[in-house]
């Protein structure tokens, strides 16, 4: 089974993050001051061959705890799309 | 005397060269405040290098959306000269001015070195003191100077002969041809009328033989004598200085 | 409790720890310490004055260990305007130009965070020097890593390089130079040390000092978070498990913010409406306020409860010590509060009133009300103990001095050359310094590749050289002669180029004091630094110390990096290091002994660290100092390029290949070794100090050699510059040997050398952003 | 209401994505064969004060079609975490 899953990676909460804000100040000014608490990171898109979700979930977690994210500066959150495809 | 704007915006960092490239040249610099609504009566607006806004988000993405940016569309729209280097490309992208977009080099990597372009387009105001297809050797200094667009739009540009500026190679036996994987190898494209153009490569740095080479002076020539007002002379490439 | 003794009173801040033994502790102060601190306030101390003792007094801010030691530098001379003690050290240049520069160490940061850490040291160095009023107009950096087989290496270094790169650029200052080695003994232990060059007008000048009672202390840039809170301290300990556990939290740099504070500061300076300007760094408001009254002479009074925050909820210990980055501490008179607030919302920036200057030299912290710290302003920066600490060299030392390789080497003398080329210590650095902007400001004139950095001072006709250097083999081997070394390696970079070598700033990177071999090691190469400034007239103008460089495995090689400034009259007539064209004579100036003592040679080869290095003839050097200025002046120069690692073989193969992006390299045939009794090895390898390689136009070596004999400098006409694409060829007379090599070979095994072992590394380029 | 709002921003499909050929290959070479197709953007996570999620949602469209992401090379996806708190 192959299952497509999403990895959001966003700076540790409480640590500087100068793109967030940047991109908060730049919505203030479009007009958009619903926006608040604005945060930026990388989003990581990958196809896992694995034979459940739950396993291709550990394996994503072990990929983001050696390489996708940086343990020291980044938080990491994992989405598994439901139904993989065969 | 050829009036030419240099817009900053927060984090721009080549004003001052840019300013001194167009002095050399026979121009008039001054500096435009991106919260500025006028030109204040400049012939022509440069766009130049930098991080405006730290390339937060995307290079470029912000800065599009600064006051200054409305007076440009219309100054582009009237037909007169504007010029967007390194970052001041990436701006003019981000805003519709020019088609495309910059992004990540191929390499992942910001690369600083010199490399060879060819001179695609002379009857722009920037590089018509170029003789066609004259290869010419300038610094990039970029992270985000991978030139972007469909095929489709890729297509039509080369189709009105838009490609201003292409890397060729080598610049050195062992240096991959196109530094940043650029489509096309395009470095620089102008729009449909010819008059707003963007490149990433910085003519700016080395536009007097005292740093070596003047290959890049012929942009902000180009432009003064474009606009027929040179100043005869502050064209004898008398060291101005910082603005 | 309320600690009211006999002393000044202060409370502790509602809801914090009390001050245990433990804590105490904790904060790294030991008990003599913590006692001149109960002597001092005639009470125990609250927790913010805890911590800002602890601050205040670590090595980073206190130099306890280090400061005996560095009292015997050099610090004066004709040119000199500004020494040690201020941000940055400043020069007297020409036309009323000055130049302020300095040098500092990010080890720590960058070992837990690497792309952080580098990032924000190039942050802070910029800080110091436009400070100072002066605009950076260059950066250099200097790096050590663990072996690149290591991938926990490779990942330091691409983050390390990425971070430098990433900050330097954004600000918009070209990187002009710098250096990179690898060794054993800093796997886990990386050394970050950057450098800025500023210039200024000598009377724009602007010292960090408040005076004035009843002025204004302002806190301006970025908001205070978190971060960093006791990086002082931290980067004054060694790095443990424990250390890994109670790790401050990650600063983060804003490049961004540092340029618009940059502007604003300048415009600050220039427009004379503030008293003095201070940067945060290490200990951030503790130790700028602290600094900045005790210079002047005044107390303070802070209250933090009005200090702009990142988070809600910060108590006064977290406000004083945060080092969140890119913020500045100014001191106004209070009628031109508004007006600086205006330059900086111009900017995009905010300034804050927090404090004002007080007349009873108290160094006063008030919190919603509650004076959480009140402690003598003059004590808190000079009260700390200074230590002496043992210093004993090893036996060990001595003995690997006195020895020399035993097994069969890896490679014959002619394969030895690739191998050396190959050496990610010897090989080109392209890798690195391509992702440094090198062009920004428009003012190089010499870019990285060679043997130092120049740039043109704008509007004029004049420039700077700069270079950066250390060999750590040599210190570690032979402290002092390591010492001299630096300098004078240094020192020669920049000569090559034509100019006047004028003062250094240095970064001493060092393990733990407390242990005798390591003070050694410390006091020993800081006599070698000072008695080559001495002899070359570069007074040592400041610099920073970074201590306790160990991890588990071991310490770091002692590496005192010598930061060089040299003035170039006119930049017109700088000598580039690599061969020109076809035809010019090569002249190798110096005295060639065949020293293969602490040699790359010998490590490459022979996989050995030892003998000892190379002895420096200081007053060799200067002569050789002078001819190269006045060689270059008479236009006698076409190239200069000095030996360093890999000796004569490794310099003639670079100046072959030549500058990174010349489109052909160019051949060379040479004749060496008149010497009788030296082998191959040490005709091709010695690492002998004091030569240098240069060509000259046609028909004028023998002007050159003329001109050397007048300076007292042996110089030899050893060969002709030869074809593009062409041949090495180096022929040893003793041995009637000649040893070949193509061009285009040397040159691939060159470049590739590190692009080849970081292929697969740019993926953590995810790393920032 | 707020609702917390995750966008994910991934370079168009069929665009060269160096950054996600690169993840892919030190995967490979971390041993994890089993991802494939590997694209890498950006997540920007933010708090939008909006009467209902659909119209949190649409705010967020009309952010990312002016700002977030750019039309010639990048796709997004939003999602509205269920659930706003007052
Ligand atoms: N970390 C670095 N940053 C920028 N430039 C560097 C760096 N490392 C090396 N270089 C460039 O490569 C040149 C050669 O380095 P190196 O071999 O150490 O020179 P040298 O032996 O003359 O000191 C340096 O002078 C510098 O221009
Ligand atoms: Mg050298």
């Amino acid at each position: 089974m192959t299952w497509r899953v999403h990895v959001r990676i966003l700076p540790r909460a409480g640590l500087l993050d100068p793109q967030g804000q940047a991109v908060e100040h730049a919505l203030a000014a479009l007009r958009f001051p619903e926006a608040s608490n604005v945060h930026v990171g990388k989003a990581v898109a990958l196809d896992i061959a694995a034979p459940s979700a739950a396993e291709a979930e550990a394996k994503v977690r072990a990929m983001c705890d050696q390489l996708l994210a940086n343990p020291v500066t980044e938080d990491y959150e994992i989405e598994v799309d439901v139904g993989g495809s065969a | 005397m050829t009036r030419v704007a240099v817009v900053r915006f927060p984090g721009s960092n080549c004003e001052p060269e840019t300013c001194r490239a167009v002095e050399r040249a026979g121009g008039t610099a001054f500096y435009v405040w991106h919260r500025d609504t006028s030109l204040a009566d400049a012939d022509a607006v440069i766009l130049p290098g930098g991080f405006s806004y730290g390339d937060y988000l995307r290079s470029g993405a912000i800065a599009r959306f600064s006051p200054i940016m409305e007076p440009i569309r219309r100054h582009a729209a009237a037909g007169a000269p504007v010029l967007g280097l390194c970052n001041g490309f990436q701006i003019l992208c981000e805003a519709g001015l020019l088609p495309g977009a910059l992004v990540r080099n191929a390499g992942l990597k910001y690369l600083s070195r010199p490399v060879d372009v060819r001179i695609e387009r002379t009857d722009t105001p920037f590089t018509s003191a170029y003789r066609p297809g004259e290869v010419i050797r300038i610094p990039v200094g970029h992270g985000d100077g991978r030139f972007a667009a469909a095929d489709s739009v890729l297509d039509a540009l080369e189709a009105e002969g838009r490609v201003v500026l292409r890397y060729t190679g080598p610049a050195a036996p062992d240096a991959p041809e196109n530094p940043n994987g650029s489509m096309r190898s395009i470095a620089g494209v102008c729009n449909p009328a010819g008059n707003v153009v963007g490149m990433m490569p910085h003519p700016e740095r080395l536009a007097e033989s005292a740093l070596g080479s003047d290959a890049g002076h012929r942009v902000f020539l180009s432009l003064v004598r474009s606009l027929g007002r040179t100043d005869p002379v502050s064209e004898r490439r008398s060291p101005a200085g910082v603005p | 409790m309320t600690n009211v003794t006999l002393g000044i009173e202060a409370h502790p801040f509602p809801g914090e720890r009390a001050v245990t033994p433990a804590v105490v502790r904790e904060h790294n102060l030991n008990d003599r310490e913590y006692a001149e601190i109960v002597a001092m306030l005639r009470r125990a101390p609250t927790l913010t004055e805890l911590g800002i003792f602890s601050a205040l007094w670590s090595e980073h801010c206190s130099y306890k260990h280090t400061r005996p030691v560095l009292r015997t530098f050099p610090t004066t001379g004709p040119q000199v305007i500004q020494g040690p003690g201020e941000n940055a050290g400043v020069l007297r240049l020409l036309d009323g130009w000055a130049v302020a520069f300095k040098i500092e160490s990010h080890n720590h940061p960058s070992a837990v965070e690497p792309y952080q850490g580098a990032a924000t040291g190039v942050g802070g160095i910029l800080r110091d020097v436009f400070t100072m009023g002066a605009r950076p107009v260059a950066v250099l950096n200097s790096l050590r890593l663990g072996p690149l087989d290591d991938a926990r290496n490779r990942y330091l270094f691409a983050g390390i390089v990425k971070g430098v790169g990433d900050y330097g650029n954004c600000v918009g200052i070209p990187t002009l130079g710098g250096e990179v080695a690898f060794a054993p003994g800093y796997s886990g232990n990386p050394l970050v040390n950057a450098m800025c060059v500023g210039l200024l007008r000598e009377k724009d000048l602007m010292r960090a000092r408040a005076h004035g009672v009843g002025n204004v202390l302002l806190t301006m840039g970025a908001r205070t978070g978190r971060d960093g809170i006791h990086g002082a301290s931290f980067a004054s300990e060694e790095l443990s498990e424990k250390s890994e556990a109670r790790r401050p939290q990650v600063q983060v740099g804003d490049p961004f913010t540092e340029k618009l504070l940059l502007e604003a500061t300048l415009e600050l300076i220039e427009s004379g409406l503030t008293v003095g300007i201070q940067d945060m760094g290490a200990a951030g408001l503790t130790s700028s306020s602290a600094e900045m009254a005790a210079r002047g002479g005044v107390g303070v009074e802070l209250d933090t409860s009005l200090v702009p925050t990142r988070e809600p909820g910060m108590s006064p210990y977290e406000i004083m010590l945060s080092e969140s980055q890119e913020r500045m501490l100014v001191v106004a008179e209070p009628h031109r509060v508004e007006a600086i607030q205006a330059v900086c919302a111009k900017w995009e920036l905010t300034a804050t009133p927090v404090g004002r200057v007080t007349e009873d030299g108290l160094f006063r912290v008030v919190h919603e009300g509650v004076v959480v710290a009140a402690i003598p302003g003059e004590k808190l920066i000079d009260g700390c103990p200074v230590y002496h600490p043992e210093a004993v060299e090893p036996a060990a030392v001595g003995a690997r001095r006195r020895a020399s390789p035993a097994g069969a080497p890896r490679a014959d003398p002619a394969g030895a050359l690739l191998l050396l080329l190959d050496d990610p210590s010897v090989a080109s650095k392209r890798w690195v310094y391509e992702q440094y902007d090198s062009t920004v400001q428009a003012e190089t004139v010499l870019g990285p590749g060679g043997d130092a950095g120049v740039l043109r001072v704008p509007g004029t006709g004049f420039g700077l050289a700069l270079s950066v250097d250390c060999n750590q083999r040599y210190v570690a081997l032979d402290p002092y002669e390591g010492g001299k070394a630096a300098v004078a390696e240094a020192a020669r970079n920049v000569a090559c180029t034509g100019a006047v070598p004028l003062g250094i700033t240095d970064c001493l990177n060092f393990g733990n004091p407390d242990r005798p071999e390591v003070f050694f090691q410390f006091r020993e190469a800081c006599r070698g630094i000072a008695d080559a400034c001495r002899a070359f007239g570069t007074p040592v103008t400041g610099g920073n110390v970074s201590l306790y460089n160990e991890s588990p495995t071991g310490a770091i090689d002692p590496t005192p990096t010598v930061g060089m400034v040299g003035l170039l009259r006119d930049v017109g007539k700088r000598v580039p290091s690599h061969f020109r064209a076809p035809g010019d004579p090569i002249v190798l100036l110096g005295t060639s002994r065949g020293h293969l003592g602490g040699s790359s040679y010998w490590e490459v080869v022979h996989d050995f660290v030892g003998g000892a290095p190379p002895p420096v003839q200081l007053e060799a050097e200067a002569a050789l100092q002078r001819l190269l200025a006045d060689a270059a002046d008479q236009g006698l120069l076409r190239s200069a390029h000095d030996c360093s690692d890999g000796g004569l073989a490794v310099a003639l193969a670079e100046c072959c290949i030549g500058e990174p992006y010349a489109t052909a390299p160019l051949g060379a045939q040479v004749n060496l070794g008149n010497e009788p009794g030296l082998a191959p090895e040490g005709v091709l390898y010695a690492e002998d100090a004091g030569r240098v390689v240069v060509t000259t136009p046609p028909g004028s070596a023998r002007g050159l050699c003329t001109l050397a004999a007048r300076h007292g400098v042996p110089a030899e006409p050893v060969g002709t510059v030869g074809e593009s694409n062409g041949l090495l060829e180096i022929h040893t007379r003793n041995d009637h040997l000649t040893y070949r090599w193509t061009v285009p070979e040397l040159r691939r095994i060159y470049f590739d050398a590190l692009p080849r072992r970081m292929g697969g590394e740019s993926d953590r380029s995810m790393e920032g952003r």
